[in-house]
């Protein structure tokens, strides 16, 4: 994890909707864990605390004529791209409104051009089929594909990252690069660099080490520009896992969590606006406290 | 008309008519047409939508189903079947699954062919007939070419479904003639997507077979009647799975033939069907005739004693009949 | 002791005693010791030797023929058995063609782990029972884990087979303990490698079920010879192919139960061999009891509709006994 | 393909032995090709035409205790290890003496510490277990996988490679860089490189696109040594497929075929020591006609 705490330095949080959406991605998180903690969710989760940032700044960056495929850690992207805090709850909880009938779950879920699976690496190939679609019927529209920096373990991803330059498909490959994969550090599961993964099938490759969604579009914006062109691109973010893998199953030493709790955007725009951050946190927690105790009554879907 | 070229022809009227239709697959394009040439001329008629590939089975399994998502329909080419194992995951796990595990049914629509079978000394892992490891895969339909259906209301079907479907093609079935059987046998379709070859009188018995082992099943059935005056009727369904077949009224015996190495065979599952649906009308249970539970060797001799061939059949019919 | 403990210790113990055992799998070492906890402590002994691998089913099922064609033993932890379908080519077209496609036999000695089934909500990719579609590959054999079978017994006779197994391992069983079945049913073992769970009294018919589905198929037992007097036998086979089983002497019924969703299910092929040998002696077909034809979904209600319970045991039976 | 006519210009071909291997492995292939076109063999066969020097060189740096993983144009491979046609001829021809009884035929051949198989990219992972293998138990011995350059679409060369760096593995892959697979030409079938592939995951590359034995083993010695320290090496042999695919199924127009022929070692060879290569390449043609003759007239296997 190469997050500084000088990237506190200078802190502006962003503007009201994005720190919003930052915002209740965090409290719907929260609320989940909570929930399994109280034994009324089953099943398995993957929250993005820490990580909330990356899908909501790649929000800024898409359209909606755009496909995203998202992986198992996937709530904060399906949140950001359709802010359907509801659907998604029932969803985990298999209750009524489920936007996948209760059938997918917090891992598998489909709607309009949002999809995610919960197989590391299928998805890239996929997205290269789509992307293959929308170059021929919806030139300009791209396929955006996150994914984990321990998913690089997969042939797959490779096999698909040959195609999508050799065909030039607007293919968006978002790694969320958080060192850490389930419990296995990226030192013990990757040789090399996502950079030179990337340079490998001759595609492009930004690193972004910021965790400011306006910094991040700035950097971005040209090269996702340019993926509409036909130039796949892998746009790495180094960005924090502040919680377990799943439930409970966090095997790092406290001091690592404390240093990465340290750059934390909550806590940073928390203390940097304390006014503004209080009324739309409270608000955040507000909107999702109501959805969860509104979902929670529901009969099954 | 051979086969490989109704296949063909097949193809080139799919491609013309579904403008949405992609076919994808190791050397498909021209002047290669493919490693068995069944999509000879697709690529120069249709250069955006044929695409020859890198060899990634994976890979392009899944791009077939990326197009699938977005409303097309794709076609891949695996070489060999024997290399669809490398898209196990993208059929299995992705393809079949997004048909309905999304909570509302998605349109699916993609084929993944895949050229089995042996005979041709290609060796261990270029002559496996794997269909009976993708059945029962949820929203996944298998078919096997024959050569007694016109393969572009095969493929015309299998687009229909909505649903991922792998059509295996037997290398062997290529270079034999559409619709031919030998006389005194009549062929005529027993029910939709089921041919049927008999004779007027009553059968002994009802063989089930593949296309692949059409002919094979054929021959037996003509020695059969000519040494041993034993009477069969064969039965060739184009989809393997889900199978819908209907027994002739008054069947008592039943035996099922394939290519398939033994063990877990897809006549396992027929015959399942079968004993649970006419169990008091069969005379014993339904015989199952295969190659032998082994690798499929080079050598022509040490191949040939591994697969089923007319005599195998011949002589179980023969004896599971007469004792 | 329960099951994961049991599997845990007989790990500690191969390790012990095979100085050339590697085990490989993602996220299996120390402190986190497997997604399942199956190999906790292990790398701690054995550092060398047992190895968290990155996400790569394909290429460690790779590197466990590597070594086991160098001559080590091998085993490869598949986090879901879900994913072992990324393993199938290298399952099916190398490790178990090695055995024999070189003309001599060579030893391979590797164990491919599955933890495998539903009931824990984890969705369609990650709850399957994918048993069926490793059924008849030349050279693989194929184990459960089952209650009543010591696993270092079992570990032992896979790698005495010399052959690539997998082992599938119900994730549901881990946390159940050894060798309990509920008076008055008694635990014996019928033949090597297969348990029985029975009454004194002559058995009305024969169940026949994996260690997986074990404890819900005894629930039916007890509860069919409370509400409907009808007195089942269980048999459990710890090796699911290829398959030996005996039937005991006078079985006029059998029902096999299994977790797998509808179609091609390993039921099928035990029904196929028991219909051969026992044609004349059944009342009727053997009857398969496994769970719906369907993805299995994440919600509760809608999971548990899907798969195969106690109830649908109790159901079938009855109705197939009493009509 | 980046073979230049100059490599004609100061011609030196090898000494004896290395020549005569050549003339062996050339006159074999060039037998299989007339005993297909004459109908006494039957499947299918891939030859080496051209490709001969690959393994010629290799095999002055592998040593007896090392790996071997062969391919689908396996036989140039196996000659040079075993030195055995008639073996060799015998399996591919199902004949008493088979080195694997027949079973395995031309692309499935096994014999001590050589191994080869017919599925694209399998090998690689293997090797690799082969390798944690030796690193254990013979510390210095190292094994060495032929692949082509199509085989670089298959992802489990990419999980092998990563394995490979990460565990430190003595694992030499060579790639016989022919420039086609099949029918398809590199450009349709890899974007980038193989420097690059090989770079994504910090493995040592070394480029050859000599065709001279000794200059080869000269320019490989250090990185081989290197290997069996633990330093994986992606050895690129830039290489001429003289022949078609497999039997008559070369689509590529005469123009590039002659110009591949320009290179051959073969007529620079012969023109460059006539005398010492006519006596050598009858020696070589007179043994593979008394093998072919003795092995036609066996029974099978
Ligand atoms: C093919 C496959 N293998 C293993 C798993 C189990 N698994 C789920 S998430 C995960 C770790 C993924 O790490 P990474 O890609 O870095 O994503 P992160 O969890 O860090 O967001 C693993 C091993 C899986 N889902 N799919
Ligand atoms: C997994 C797999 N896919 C496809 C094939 C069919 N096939 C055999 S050789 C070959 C081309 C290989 O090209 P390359 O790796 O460059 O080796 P070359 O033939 O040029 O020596 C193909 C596609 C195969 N054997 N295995
Ligand atoms: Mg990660
Ligand atoms: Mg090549």
């Amino acid at each position: 994890m190469m997050v500084t705490t000088e990237a506190a330095a200078a802190v502006r949080p962003p503007g009201d909707e994005d720190l919003s959406l930052l915002l209740t991605i965090r409290a719907f998180e929260e609320k989940l864990l909570d929930l399994f903690g109280r034994g009324m969710l089953n099943g398995t989760t993957h929250t993005c605390l820490g990580q909330e940032y990356v899908p909501v700044a790649m929000e800024g960056l898409l359209e909606a004529r755009d496909h995203v495929f998202s992986n198992h850690r996937g709530h904060g992207h399906y949140l950001a791209r359709h802010r359907d805090p509801e659907g998604l709850l029932a969803e985990i909880m298999g209750r009524r409104g489920a936007v996948c009938a209760g059938v997918g779950g917090s891992q598998h879920i489909r709607r309009e051009r949002y999809l995610s699976t919960g197989v590391q690496g299928e998805s890239l190939p996929v997205a290269c089929g789509v992307a293959l679609h929308l170059r021929r019927t919806e030139p300009g529209a791209l396929a955006c594909v996150y994914i984990g920096d321990g998913t690089f373990g997969e042939g797959g991803v490779y096999e698909a990252l040959n195609l999508a330059a050799l065909w030039r498909l607007p293919l968006l490959v978002v790694v969320e690069n958080n060192g850490i994969a389930q419990s296995t550090p990226i030192a013990r599961s990757m040789a090399g660099s996502i950079a030179g993964r990337a340079a490998a099938f001759g595609v492009e490759h930004r690193r972004i080490e910021s965790m400011e969604v306006d910094e991040i579009r700035a950097q971005l914006a040209d090269a996702v520009r340019a993926v509409r062109e036909g130039a796949p691109l892998v746009a790495e973010f180094v960005t924090p896992r502040l919680g377990p893998h799943s439930k409970g199953d966090d095997t790092r030493p406290a001091e690592e969590i404390a240093r990465l709790r340290a750059v934390d955007w909550y806590a940073r725009y928390a203390e940097a606006e304390p006014e503004r951050f209080q009324r739309l946190d409270r608000e955040a927690r507000a909107a999702v406290d109501a959805v969860a105790e509104d979902v929670v009554a529901r009969e099954p879907s | 008309m051979r086969v490989v070229e109704n296949l063909n022809a097949a193809l080139h009227e799919l491609m013309e008519r579904d403008p949405e239709l992609y076919l994808l697959g190791e050397d498909v394009v021209d002047p290669y047409g493919g490693a068995f040439k069944v999509t000879k001329g697709l690529s120069t008629r249709f250069p955006d939508r044929v695409l020859s590939t890198p060899i990634s089975e994976n890979a392009i399994t899944g791009v077939a189903a990326g197009l699938a998502l977005a409303g097309n329909s794709a076609i891949v080419e695996i070489m060999f079947g024997d290399f669809v194992t490398l898209a196990f995951d993208q059929l299995v796990n992705f393809a079949a699954k997004s048909v309905s595990m999304y909570g509302a049914p998605v349109p699916m629509r993609m084929v993944v062919r895949c050229p089995v079978g042996g005979g041709r000394g290609y060796g261990p892992t270029h002559s496996q007939s794997l269909q009976k490891h993708f059945i029962g895969v949820p929203g996944l339909a298998l078919y096997e070419v024959s050569p007694f259906r016109d393969n572009a209301a095969v493929l015309a079907e299998m687009f229909a479904r909505q649903e991922p479907c792998v059509l295996f093609e037997d290398k062997v079935l290529y270079t034999r003639p559409m619709n031919e059987v030998a006389a005194p046998f009549r062929l005529d379709e027993q029910s939709p997507g089921v041919a049927r070859v008999s004779l007027d009188e009553r059968p002994d018995c009802v063989v089930i077979a593949p296309g692949g082992v059409a002919h094979r099943a054929m021959a037996a059935m003509s020695s059969l009647l000519l040494e041993e005056e034993i009477v069969c009727t064969l039965l060739v369904p184009s989809r393997l799975y889900p199978l819908g077949l209907e027994l002739p009224p008054g069947t008592r015996r039943v035996f099922v033939v394939e290519e398939s190495t033994g063990g877990g065979t897809w006549g396992a599952e027929v015959a399942h069907q079968i004993h649970r649906a006419h169990w008091d009308a069969l005379d014993g249970p339904v015989t199952l005739v295969h190659s032998a539970d082994s690798v499929i060797p080079t050598a022509p001799h040490l191949e040939s004693a591994v697969l089923v061939d007319a005599s195998t059949i011949h002589r179980v019919i023969r004896e599971t009949l007469r004792g």
